[in-house]
């Protein structure tokens, strides 16, 4: 299972934060933004976010395994 | 004593100023960063910040290893709030000390500027005509580079 | 309350950053010049601040008043100490409030650098071998231009 | 009577912080400075120091009055 992390706009519109697939051999991080799409509907900014995989920002060819959190980050306006 | 740190209480400055002195800092340079109330036209009533709170605070102790590389006998605490603030409240607080002050000012301006790059913390205005999330959240604009400069 | 301020007792920081924290500033850069112990291979023991009081109360709000012509949203305070001073003890704190960051990193720079040139304060050094008086006070070398920059 | 203020090296080495002089007519601020040291004899520094007449920084041709404070101010080390 990947647990997929939601922040700000993204959470808001997807009405939560968090959301889990199941996948059963590892996919690269753009494949989980797909199947993400796929299970909860289209997001506005999803395409433009920044990804992290465990804590570290990663690029879409980056490879995912099953117990990895993915995170989709909008653009940060902290500060 | 955490030197990075995301909390949900009101931040006392002056322990962020106490994690940096030292015997050898001949000066702080801190920048507080508060609520305003207007932005252009817009009046703020009150603010919200969320954070993906682990990695924020990973990233935030990765500026300080960006600073120790830029400025070596630089000393860095930051300490973001989150959680809704009103006006004036204070959001960040960093504290850079250093032997001598030049180091202390260029290296507490780029922890702000860095903070607005790559820590995954995110604003909500609530104007008092309206609410939204600051930074291009819909997605219009792109990143310059795809995605903050610096991030590999 | 007191916007320039010179005491022989110690600086409380978040009294000096309360001055000019206001609704609509949104940044504070604040600089703290603490005492220093190792100044190349000079061991300091102690510092010993003497000023000219009320002409350096004066100066410290005619600081206050050049960043307001070049920063017209900002809003200064400055609390420097004089008497004796430990390691790691608060000499000045500066605190300018500004709308937006960049200002606040600016004219709090400015403050300090200027300090440095027009304020009658002077430090006398109690280094483990011997003491002195900083800034030259033997009169080898004159100012630059005869007189501080900017004094008239 | 003018009042004449010393500090740091100056007063040190003039064993005080205050000095009076005695004027008829107004003198110049380089005259004042004159009489000084043939009051008190030579400080080393008091010919690059910084002169303040009434708590303001001034020129050696101003004008001294009865009643005046000169200050003599070394290089300053603030901050």
């Amino acid at each position: 299972m990947v647990q997929i992390l939601l922040f700000a706009s993204l959470a808001q519109q997807a009405g939560t934060q968090k959301v889990s697939l199941d996948i059963n051999d590892p996919v690269s991080v753009e494949q989980i933004r797909s199947k993400l799409q796929v299970k909860i509907g289209e997001l506005k900014g999803l395409e433009t976010a920044l990804i992290a995989l465990n804590e570290e920002y990663v690029g879409l060819t980056d490879e995912v395994k099953d117990g990895d959190t993915v995170a989709f980050i909008p653009p940060v306006s902290g500060g | 004593m955490k030197l990075y740190n995301i909390t949900s209480e009101p931040i006392n400055n002056q322990d962020v100023i106490d994690k940096v002195i030292h015997h050898n800092s001949g000066a702080v340079s801190v920048f507080i960063g508060t609520v305003r109330e207007m932005t252009d036209e817009k009046k703020t009533r009150y603010l919200e910040y969320e954070a993906y709170v682990p990695m924020a605070e990973k990233q935030l102790e990765k500026i300080g290893e960006e600073i120790k590389v830029k400025w070596p006998d630089a000393k860095t605490a930051i300490t973001h709030r989150i959680g809704t603030l009103q006006i004036s409240d204070t959001a960040v607080t960093i504290a850079v000390s250093t032997p001598h002050r030049q180091d202390a000012f260029e290296a507490s301006r780029y922890a702000i500027e860095r903070i607005k790059e790559i820590v995954p913390i995110w604003k909500k205005e609530h104007y008092t005509d309206g609410e939204e999330w600051v930074g291009n959240q819909k997605g219009t604009e792109s990143y310059p580079l795809g995605h903050p400069e610096g991030v590999e």
